[in-house]
């Protein structure tokens, strides 16, 4: 392939797309995404929508962001700050210009720098030219538009959807900019318009339009490659963490030889759970949409009381309003899964932004003492193995469980190996059909598990509920100690899930003075500012957790082993104050509620001060 | 409920359990839950196929009394986990207690949408238009003006009309009875329990402790063959010892002499159905009982089972190896 | 809304904010804020007496957008707020704003019981058949077997029907009018501004987004001069540009030749409005927009500062000496 | 008057009465209540119904007891044991007589010892005759029947009639045990009964009849009396904690000049908070009885925000219920009191029982960081002290307030001091009417409160919402830094409370090793077990929290001053992992999960086995 320009080799790239919520960039950026993944990089990638609606053409509020990172190495986040900016109109460069690295490349449409559009975001004049930024960045003006005109011009195409395909030409500018394999993009493009052949045509027409501008315009000095990274053999797939996440209950369903039941009630950032969910019918995975957070899990209480799996899925503000259901499901001890995928709070607050401020109500939400089983899933593809395991351990212990997901992990993405099946642990079930001897309270001697009776089964007809019942029969019951021993043995149950738990995972430097504690979808920005800071010599330790209840075994010798403990999360100190409590270990907090993940940066700048200070 | 099976033969006692009836004594409760033991019995099913599933309330205790697989959830919400329940495996006979504080309050909203979605069970709406439970504050089916605990100087409220807001909701069954009258109770439940879909039943069901004798004037041994209608299918809808009827003229009942009655009892007629609900006594001068609406529509479960099988005989052979390889697969050897 | 005011003479744009209005370009919420925005200049009240109270949702973003107070709630939960708000302050005059998944689903019991208690106050239900806020999942008001990202194989809920819903649940006021009608949506508000109690509106709106041209088949501006039957108190209900008219028969209305008709629209016949409630496109020839149904009742709010006064006048003087001083009390020196 | 007995003064009585449901026993027990109080005595009561629903005649499940405890000391619980029971028939005599103090007294109704009511019990034959019993208690049986049908012979009242005034009967007897004032007595029934002057007069009769009993039969060796207490001058009323508190909500009301709308959803033990304020529409104080638990919140919160003081009122699941909307009303920044009257849990649990374990759902039960004011009565009187307190607080600082009671507080009842209406502090309001320089999150310098601005003020339109808001304007606002300035400055308001609480009050021995900590109802016991332990010379203090969140100042230090902290409470250790949390101090726990308020002696024990195993 002849080119005019050199290829550079380089290690990795942080692109971000950005325009309004009409021009795609979601899409561009999933494809981009998938290019790179197929070609071996380890991605990541952060899509940032706006707001709710979509806002009017042209304004700040409706931009819509979508950040990749891909490389040779193995990376852990989207990156802080991008290498390339893809700006689609003025509002898109002025939110994002400021973010871009010094001396990185801005792409800018330049049709959509208008009198009208600069107006709208407060420009009084173009900045394309404005020197300071020109010399801050490489700034790439091009006439999108009238390329995109010039490519369509023949084909009886409406203004309208020649302005839609303008993605398409970004994309394969980009490709040609990276190297990408074009073919499998067409094909890709044709099977995604098989019904609409009109509009595959103009898109790959746009598509190679773009590519060939790469190839032909002078105005990138050189091209990229990014090296497949050297990752373990296996099969791979890009997966974002809701869809990673389905297919984790899905396997699950299908291992235990169960149905399985998703009641829900769409939220962001949930919702995707319930469509990727509304899939898998023909697994015996089926869902409701409830009228109702309440009644979706309602739906689900019920599925399980009829044996099969429960699951619902919601946020934060759908949290709040389980917390009496999820008494019921703890009380009457049935399996139940209850995906939580955290927005921004309080209240309806940001909800297409991320944050980890549901902890403590996911622990504490409900009346009375109602302990439940919670963990957290960590990237995108670990959604999978968290919620596989939050089926394992709801099934083998009769519990509910809350599993904790977040905005960052649901949306974002990166290449899932796929897992070995022979090696996913069986999921226990215990149903009963043997009416002899039973109490509906009787429990497993190790898991303290109850038994799971069908209604249905012969000769064991039998009532639960709300109340409190007797501890064997399970009979109403009112005296004191049965209740005190009810609650016992309930909380004991839960603490048993200990038993699953294998002891934290320390990482980086063991033996230096600082320990970075975290949980869920941090874990990223975590990893990496701990490579970094032990770069810089700084001694420092990293433990993820994906347990919060039970805390995993061990973690009480690894926070006494280190003199500074800095527990990072995204909301105001919550799991800083669960190990207050449980270990009685003054920990120090670095929290962020901004409604975005932490930068690298911000955790390493906190760690030197942390070990500036203690030093001090 | 219509699949057929090898018929069982169970006595009423089989569907009493052992445990203590804890009603206060009268309480219109006991005669329902007679009633329902005895007609379980000539339905020819297992214990082990029913499921009582209830909300909060005096009520609601009732799973705790049946022989049966019983489920006392949480206030207002057993619509919700029998819809579960029912998706689960269909297969089984899910009645629905609950009262008309747990149905019509708090539940409200798992009412509306059982009844438009057509899941097919039998729910019992045990309406003494009074909160027992509580202790005695007005519910949202008391009369307007009532006096209770937290109604000193009478409730403000308007009341629900259960029957007009089933319809309005899409019920394709609702039906009204007495818990003093055994007999046209029986009769009701057979209908219900037949009726594929959601049959909804109002039984009037007096608390004698908070809200003695509140269906006395047209309800009662003595007061109901004067005043209320017990409807039947085809036939006009008299009352009186048959003296009179209710005629529908221009979307109106009015009460007529029997032998001016042009109008028989349509339950498929909605508007007529919808007429029906409005009557209430004394504005009216009688009150129909008996089935007031039927109509056959596909049923939730129904729909969802086969659903089911389209998905399975359409989707890919759903083994774990396919759930995992969908999409771009790539190989890093 | 009543209680007449020294008239105040405002223009639409006072009734606008400096707010970017964020709906998707061509969404059916533009026309409807416009219009709420020009009919309120024509009311002669104050900005300062208007309060918009909304759930979420896209519709749920309108207090944003006027220039009046608004409270931007949760989800549902509106009719609750504004209940509250009314019982503090009667005197406002109070709008809230919903859409189909705000009222139907997750809120469908605050507007029953909003209705049955007849708050006086306007609630507009933005009907676009979706969930638009959340991208596009069926919602109640969804046609059965509708494909969407949640229901990849098309829905299998029979949807509820917003106008037999408010009629079951005791609206005293419903009407239905269209977000590209400005006409007759200024008419229905004048409607529903005007009457004592709580005003349903359905305003059928386009999502241009993820369900465009749901209501095309009868309500756009080429069809509904075929389709849709505007009823006007004591006319005929006439539709095919006054070619037919539909004429209640034995509960149901069928579309006959207009001359045949002998029904005139009658807004306090529940019976009636129930028929058409029923009748939808294209099952039935023509779909009914306007006042369906209207009576009048004692409102909520009205028995509460009834009650207030009444209770005042009966009580003690309400001093924090007679507070503490009830019953039995006894001196220690 | 002339006696037939001697007449023994004592110091305190413990009187348990116990019959059906049916039998009147929560009346009998007010009445004498009512006349120990009137007569000076410091008096306490636990009131304890069965279960929620009226059990058949006759059954241990449908027993009623109430337990009166009076003195001529201060007295801060309803006691331990009673020292006088009475038993109205076999289920109330068999699930009481195990409590009653050895050599106690028990007046037993033998006419209702029948074959079958001995039966239904499980007695093969009465057990009145018991010869271990008899050694054991001084038991009285009287054919309570046979004396009221006699009193009541020519009055033409049917047997059923007949039977219901045996509590008059008994109540007739406990006065002249105890020399109370029968006049008073009388009076009362008149106008009890001023509408049905049948039962008037045949009330009167048997009350009487069962007071010329004890008079005249010899089965008494004495009566008592019990001094009138030396208590602190002024006026005095008994009243029940639901009582107290709604009189404390009212009070406030009043004292600030607005009016109050309480939202409520009837629920045990909280529904006579709305019974009891249904009453006081003439103060402007207003009900509604909502649809459900959440539509009772957002009446309250639509109330607060026309410019009324919104309350409303709960228990546990109601609580759960409503967590979304308590968000909300923390982010819009309103004033609104949340009682939540506490019970057993978890789900329906024990709904009629006392209970502590809505602590942390109060605290961390709704989605994202949404801190709140926490506080709790510690006794039925304090309850107007609470309920006064939270409404001062919420409208100060226009946040909602969670006030904490639960069902010992609620339904317990004692002599309360009418305050002084002079010193009840001003309740201060923010209301705002001038638009001049409006900005909806401007804050007070002082207590970082928001002007509350009411719909109907003109020039001040403005929008206020559960999204995220500008920290200035109040427009949504998603600039990421922002949410976290508000998000600090919210917290920042509750913990800022703190300035409104005194130190907490410390109690007896205060030099020694040992303090124990609580809140809330346990008050009673834990003082009388501080005193008793200090009377062995165990050098105990005692301190009690009012507030929870914040915590006190100088906690921090009283905590750390004592070698061995016990935090006494009614759940699995909830106050205790706050303090461990926030002040990293390892504090021990005692708890009890029962249902059943602590008794002293258990509470003594504990620390007398704190003590061993600390010295140790
Ligand atoms: C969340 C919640 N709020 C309140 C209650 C209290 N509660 C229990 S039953 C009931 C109403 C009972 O009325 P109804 O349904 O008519 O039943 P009935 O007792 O009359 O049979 C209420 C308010 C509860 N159990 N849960
Ligand atoms: C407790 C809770 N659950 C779910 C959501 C997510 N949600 C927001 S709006 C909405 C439905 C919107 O549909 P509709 O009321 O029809 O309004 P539209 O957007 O179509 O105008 C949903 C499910 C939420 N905000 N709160
Ligand atoms: S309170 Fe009323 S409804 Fe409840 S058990 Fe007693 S009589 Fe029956
Ligand atoms: S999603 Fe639909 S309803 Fe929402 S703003 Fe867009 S077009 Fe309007
Ligand atoms: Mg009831
Ligand atoms: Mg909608």
């Amino acid at each position: 392939m002849g080119t005019n320009a050199n290829v550079k080799s380089v290690e990795r790239v942080v692109v971000r797309l950005a325009g309004d919520s009409g021009d795609g960039m979601q899409l561009t950026g999933n494809e981009l995404t998938r290019a790179s993944a197929l070609a071996g990089n380890d991605v990541a990638t952060f899509p940032d929508y706006p707001a709710e609606i979509r806002a009017p053409a042209g304004t700040l509020a409706g931009v819509s962001g979508f950040q990749l990172h891909f490389a040779s190495q193995d990376i852990f986040t989207p990156g802080d700050e991008p290498d390339v900016l893809v700006a689609m109109n003025p509002a898109a460069f002025k939110k994002n210009i400021g973010d871009l690295k010094p001396g990185g490349l801005a792409i800018v449409n330049q049709s959509a720098f208008i009198k009208n559009n600069l107006r709208k975001v407060g420009y009084d004049e173009s900045p394309l030219e404005d020197p300071v930024l020109n010399e801050r960045f490489r700034i790439v003006p091009i006439e999108m538009n009238a390329q995109v005109e010039r490519a369509l011009e023949n084909e009886g195409l409406s203004t309208k959807e020649i302005g839609r395909s303008k993605n398409f030409w970004a994309l394969g500018l980009l490709y040609w900019l990276y190297g990408r394999n074009a073919d499998k993009q067409l094909k890709w493009i044709d099977e995604k318009f098989a019904n609409k052949k009109k509009f595959a045509e103009s898109n790959k027409k746009v598509f190679l339009a773009g590519h060939a501008f790469g190839e032909t315009a002078e105005l990138f000095g050189e091209s990229y490659r990014v090296e497949a990274a050297t990752t373990d053999p296996g099969h791979y797939r890009n997966i974002m963490g809701n869809q990673a996440l389905v297919t984790g209950l899905v396997a699950a369903a299908q291992k235990s030889g169960l149905e399985m039941v998703l009641g829900s009630y769409p939220i962001t950032p949930a919702s995707d759970i319930l469509h990727a969910m509304s899939r898998f019918r023909h697994y015996g995975c089926s869902t409701v949409q409830a009228e109702d957070e309440i009644a979706a899990i309602g739906v689900a209480i019920g599925a399980s009381y009829g044996g099969a799996i429960g699951v619902c899925s919601t946020s934060g503000p759908g949290l709040a309003l389980k917390g009496e259901a999820l008494g019921l499901a703890h009380i009457v001890e049935l399996p139940l899964v209850v995906v939580n995928v955290q927005r921004g709070g309080p209240s309806t607050g940001l909800p297409t932004k991320t944050e980890q401020s549901d902890l403590l109500q996911a622990l504490f939400g409900r009346n009375g003492d109602a302990p439940l089983p919670v963990l957290a899933a960590k990237s995108p593809a670990d959604c999978f193995d968290a919620a596989y395991e939050a089926v394992r351990i709801a099934t083998k212990y009769m519990t509910p469980v809350i599993l904790m997901s977040d905005g960052y992990v649901a949306n974002g993405s990166e290449p899932w190996r796929l897992p070995d099946l022979q090696k996913l642990k069986a999921i226990e079930v215990n149903v009963r059909v043997e009416p002899e001897g039973y109490e509906v309270y009787q429990r497993d001697e190790t898991t303290l598990a109850r038994d799971w009776v069908i209604p249905g089964t012969p000769g064991m007809e039998h009532r639960v509920g709300g109340l409190e019942k007797d501890s064997l029969s399970g009979e109403v019951s009112y005296v004191p100690e049965n209740h005190a021993e009810m609650c016992r043995v309930r909380a004991e149950k839960v603490r048993g899930v200990q038993a699953e738990i294998d002891a934290p995972e320390l990482y980086g430097d063991l033996d230096g003075d600082t320990l970075i504690v975290g949980w869920g979808g941090t874990f990223g920005a975590l990893r990496q500012a701990c490579d970094d800071a032990n770069e810089e010599g700084l001694g420092v330790a990293h433990c993820h957790l994906r347990w919060i209840h039970p805390f995993a075994p061990q973690l009480d010798a690894i926070l006494k082993r280190y003199r500074n403990v800095l527990v990072c999360e995204l909301n105001s100190g919550q799991l800083a104050f669960l190990l207050r409590a449980t270990f009685l270990k003054d920990v120090k907090s670095f929290t962020k509620v901004e409604g975005q993940p932490f930068r690298i940066r911000e955790v390493l700048a906190e760690i030197q001060k942390l070990q500036g200070s203690s030093n001090a | 409920m219509p699949e057929t099976q090898p018929l069982v033969t169970l006595k009423k006692k089989d569907f009493q359990t052992d445990n203590d009836v804890r009603w206060c004594p009268g309480c219109g409760d006991y005669a329902i839950l007679a009633t329902v033991q005895k007609y379980l019995a000539t339905t020819g099913k297992k214990k082990e196929d029913f499921v009582f599933v209830s909300g909060i309330g005096c009520a609601a205790r009732f799973p705790y009394y049946m022989n049966t697989y019983g489920f006392h959830t949480i206030h207002g919400r057993a619509p919700s986990i029998a819809t579960g329940l029912k998706v689960a495996k269909p297969e089984l006979d899910v009645w629905i207690i609950s009262g008309d504080g747990d149905s019509l309050s708090i539940g409200g909203n798992h009412l509306l949408h059982i009844l438009r979605r057509n899941l097919n069970v039998v729910i019992l709406l045990f309406n003494n238009q009074i909160y027992g439970l509580t202790k005695g504050q007005y519910s949202p089916s008391s009369e307007q003006g009532k006096v209770t605990k937290s109604t000193p100087r009478g409730s403000i409220d308007h009341p629900v009309n259960p029957a007009a807001f089933a319809l309005g909701a899409g019920a394709s069954f609702y039906a009204r009875t007495i818990d003093t009258h055994a007999k046209h109770m029986l009769e009701v439940l057979k209908a219900a329990h037949e009726h594929e879909g959601t049959a909804l039943v109002e039984i009037l069901q007096n608390c004698v402790v908070f809200n003695n004798a509140a269906f006395d004037d047209y309800a009662s041994r003595t007061t109901r063959d004067e005043r209320a209608v017990f409807c039947q299918p085809g036939q006009p809808l008299g009352f009186a010892k048959g003296e009179r009827a209710l005629d529908f003229r221009k979307g109106r009942f009015k009460a007529v002499a029997h032998e001016d009655a042009t109008y028989v009892h349509e339950p498929s007629n909605a508007a007529a159905a919808y007429a029906l609900a409005q009557l209430r006594y004394p504005v009216a001068d009688a009150v129909p009982m008996g089935v007031l609406y039927q109509e056959q529509r596909a049923t939730y479960d129904g729909l969802f089972v086969q659903d089911t099988k389209d998905a399975k005989s359409a989707g890919k052979e759903p083994t774990l190896h396919n759930l995992l390889h969908r999409g771009d697969v790539w190989e890093v050897k």
